[in-house]
């Protein structure tokens, strides 16, 4: 984001969402050394709208695991376009209960419309299968770091989200809805996507704002589809940085500042 | 709907409300379970005058300045006499004590904004707290789109609380009823030790809508139904309505002592 | 069995498969109160080949879960003749986890000609379930008894086997195969399968010589079928006394000598 | 089979010794790997002269006294110059130190009786005491019918080893080579932490002929095959032989230490 004009939420949407955007599996090659992908939920399936691994950020062996969306149609049919089914969160919960067993760190790159809103998902436990990542996540006794680069769609989203760390990309939104969905359902009026997109709240500013999150990482000029690169350099730096301080945490400490970290959020009066 | 001839919510019969309260609500006609309002649950579950109230002053700020949403929750406040879409306290039910806490679909189909968040977290941190297990009787249309983001990280902060409260060998029950969908289902309700629902009643991730729109055919014939998701291991029963104080009473002793205290772990 | 008399081990196989036999939920009528039975695997599915519930036994909370044959054609076509679906022993897992969570001993009954070799059963991992349950029994942090009430068919048995005490009632059998499959592989000859179930001492009182069992529970005269709530006290005697010792051990000592009672099955030389 | 030009197990082509062991043992025309024998997998496995045996004077006992059980072991040490079905011991792979163990399906199919599981499980316990990862190269038709009883308590003695080893932090590769079935995959095969395979291997709990025989009808294309099991999630990576010996060393390295030691639970 460029700080000298105030962007709309509409046009960030927009950004978030731009097809040339670097994916997990780009983001991967530049900042991971000797990253194996691991597959599977080892229950039902593989999904590839999630993908997950192992390797070195720098010397630190870490886990990594991210939404992956295709570069073209053919790959996003494949991909699902980053919509995960049940077993895409339970490979992902698979090999972040595999790192805390190893007292590997853990990193997700957040990138989703949502969560499939499929027969076969439904069928399978998605609610199930998000809401149970959310619960062993909160006290995965390992360091987690999220980051948002492109969509945080809602719980599809948040399955990936639960973080010591949570950072957004400067073009990047993270929402409960779409701002699609929120006028549809709100106004019955798909005209009304701008407006919903302003009301929403959705930007990596906002979020800030609102301490959702706990930093921007700023995007090369004209977005990080510009230059993947420069943008991998950007997100390691931040991970590097994060994970210094996060690793000298002893254990209660850490899952008490992230239990501390969402207990702390919302927003109501009592008087 | 007339308040001496409510109609059933799926058959559109009227009945006489002295029959249909006698019936648990459920419809004579063709066995739908009316949507309750929390105070009737409360009275139809836990014993008498045991209930004692958490945060019942507890209100919405409007944190993203959403347009109408103050004047809508006004509303709500006034026709429902709640302050919001949850309540929330202790019980006894059949002499056990627990938490207890009921959603209520009358307020904004009983969605999750910071609020119902806030205070389902603090009910189960009490148990957490004071040794008492806890139960939620859940129905929600799933987040409140219009408290945003702070909505969607009530599923974060109420899964972490369930999470601490089962650390402590304290068990959730949950009991879903019509409708349990979004964001509410993807997170404290699917997350209950037992998990009992009524029948027929409509629970999912995804709003059969959104589904329809998505895959562009029609679902299968009693899709994200309670007997669908029994059949497909989500559940562990249905319980009949004029069972559910029964049940949920044996749930309690059973879980009321630990017979084997031998692990290191607790 | 009658000890007057030696029967032959394919009179026990039949015994073992006599269709009146009580079933699992036979004998949580009789020996436990309060029973609620609990389904769903909250990944796939319910498996009616397998059943599980809580209640108490006396005045013990337990988790009591078991093979579930049908008593008729019909009923054994919805119980899958008690041979269970991955989804089967994920079921049991998680009932079993659940009873650790909360200090419930674990009583399983088992009754199965094996775990069930079809096409669905393999894609979503037959091997898997089986084996991840075993890891998990080998360490559960409460007591675990297993009783064999009639046919104790190779993994698909040993799935809801690892335990502190297993008993077998008398006319049962516990079997690495099938005498049918036994012959057919080895001699590629159905019509030596009695000589199998010779062969393979799979009778109770072979399985206490080899200390694999640690008790036979004799079945009243006529066997269990004859009388379906005597066999369940019988059953119900043995298992307050087995809780009785297990509970009073400590969690360390429990699973050390769970460990160990794996650990020395198997004979072999080191010349 | 011709020593000097073995056939393909699938194609039946006939490949010049030579030329097939640079190939790995993959034939050239159709892709299959061939069986190997122990020492093979070491010799494409292990750093040269590293590996150091365990147990290799261990030997069946034929405690059920099993028709010509006994005669067929004493034929198969002779031909294999090996005393049972898996070679344990320690080797080093790229200078990485690990427990390693491989099954020879050249006897009885690598089928698991006592001595598979007992020299497996104690490699494990020296992995779990020694403070090292371990790797198991298997290949087998599952439990070892001859010895009854005893050959289905393997499963549960190997997987309460697994857990074990797990327990104290430490990782079990396992690589899953044509055929892994029956008990074998049902215990310590499908309990890798990373759990590795060569293509079109045959993988599964019960036999393809048993499946046919119960369902009556013809298997879908690929079933069991590694492809489809990575498809269906029971499988981490398929590794093309001549990669295996790097993708092990890259395994031992990301895991031969603990980035974050802050947890109190190891």
């Amino acid at each position: 984001m460029q700080d000298t004009k105030q962007e709309k939420a509409t046009d960030i949407v927009r950004l978030a969402r731009h097809t040339k955007r670097p994916t997990t599996l780009d983001y991967i090659k530049f900042i991971i050394n000797d990253f194996l992908e691991l597959h599977g939920d080892r229950r039902y399936g593989d999904d590839p709208a999630i993908v997950g691994g192992i390797g070195f950020l720098k010397d630190i062996p870490v886990t990594i695991i991210g939404h992956q969306k295709g570069k073209n149609v053919k790959e996003n049919v494949r991909r699902n376009f980053g919509m995960a089914h049940p077993e895409g969160y339970r490979k992902a919960l698979r090999l972040m209960e595999e790192a805390e067993r190893f007292g590997r760190p853990v990193i997700n790159f957040i990138d989703t419309p949502g969560a499939y809103p499929g027969i076969g998902a439904e069928e399978r436990g998605q609610a199930e299968a998000i809401a149970y990542n959310l619960y062993k996540m909160s006290s995965l006794a390992v360091p987690i770091i999220s980051i948002i680069t492109g969509e945080g769609g809602s719980g599809g989203a948040l399955a990936l989200g639960v973080a010591d760390r949570v950072y957004m990309l400067s073009d990047t939104i993270y929402s409960v809805i779409s701002p699609e969905g929120c006028a549809s359902i709100l106004w019955r009026d798909s005209a009304k996507t701008d407006d919903a997109a302003e009301a929403l709240k959705l930007t990596a500013k906002d979020l800030l704002e609102f301490k959702i999150i706990d930093g921007i990482i700023n995007e090369p000029a004209g977005g990080a589809q510009k230059d993947h690169e420069n943008m991998a350099r950007r997100i390691k730096t931040t991970l590097l940085s994060a994970l210094s301080e996060l690793l000298s945490l002893d254990c209660r400490t850490l899952l008490n500042r992230r239990y501390d970290r969402y207990r702390r959020m919302g927003k109501f009066t009592e008087d | 709907m007339s308040k001496l001839f409510p109609k059933c919510g799926k058959c559109k019969t009227s009945h006489f409300i002295a029959f249909l309260k006698h019936a648990h609500y459920v419809c004579s006609k063709c066995g739908y379970h009316l949507r309750l309002d929390a105070l009737t649950r409360i009275k139809m579950i836990c014993d008498k005058k045991s209930f004692q109230f958490f945060d019942e002053n507890m209100k919405s700020r409007d944190p993203l300045h959403f347009p109408n949403y103050e004047d809508r929750i006004k509303e709500l406040m006034e026709t429902t006499k709640l302050n919001e879409a949850v309540v929330t306290g202790t019980c006894k039910i059949k002499g056990l004590t627990t938490t207890f806490g009921v959603m209520d679909p009358r307020f904004m189909m009983a969605s999750m904004g910071s609020v119902v968040g806030e205070k389902i977290t603090r009910m189960l941190e009490y148990s957490a707290d004071n040794h008492l297990p806890a139960i939620l009787i859940i129905s929600s249309g799933g987040a409140r789109m219009q408290e945003g983001i702070f909505s969607l990280m009530q599923m974060a902060k109420t899964s972490a609380a369930v999470k601490r409260l089962n650390d402590k060998g304290l068990p959730l029950f949950t009991v879903l009823t019509d409708p349990t969908t979004g964001g509410v289902t993807a997170s404290f309700a699917m997350l209950g030790d037992v998990i009992l629902a009524e029948s027929d009643a409509l629970i999912g991730f995804a709003g059969p809508r959104v589904i329809a729109q998505t895959i562009g055919q029609n679902m299968p014939h009693g899709f994200q139904r309670s007997e669908f998701l029994l059949a497909h291991g989500m559940l562990d029963m249905l319980v009949e309505r004029r069972q559910m104080r029964s049940v949920l009473a044996t749930l309690l002793k059973i879980h009321s002592m630990r017979a084997y205290t031998g692990s290191a772990e607790v």
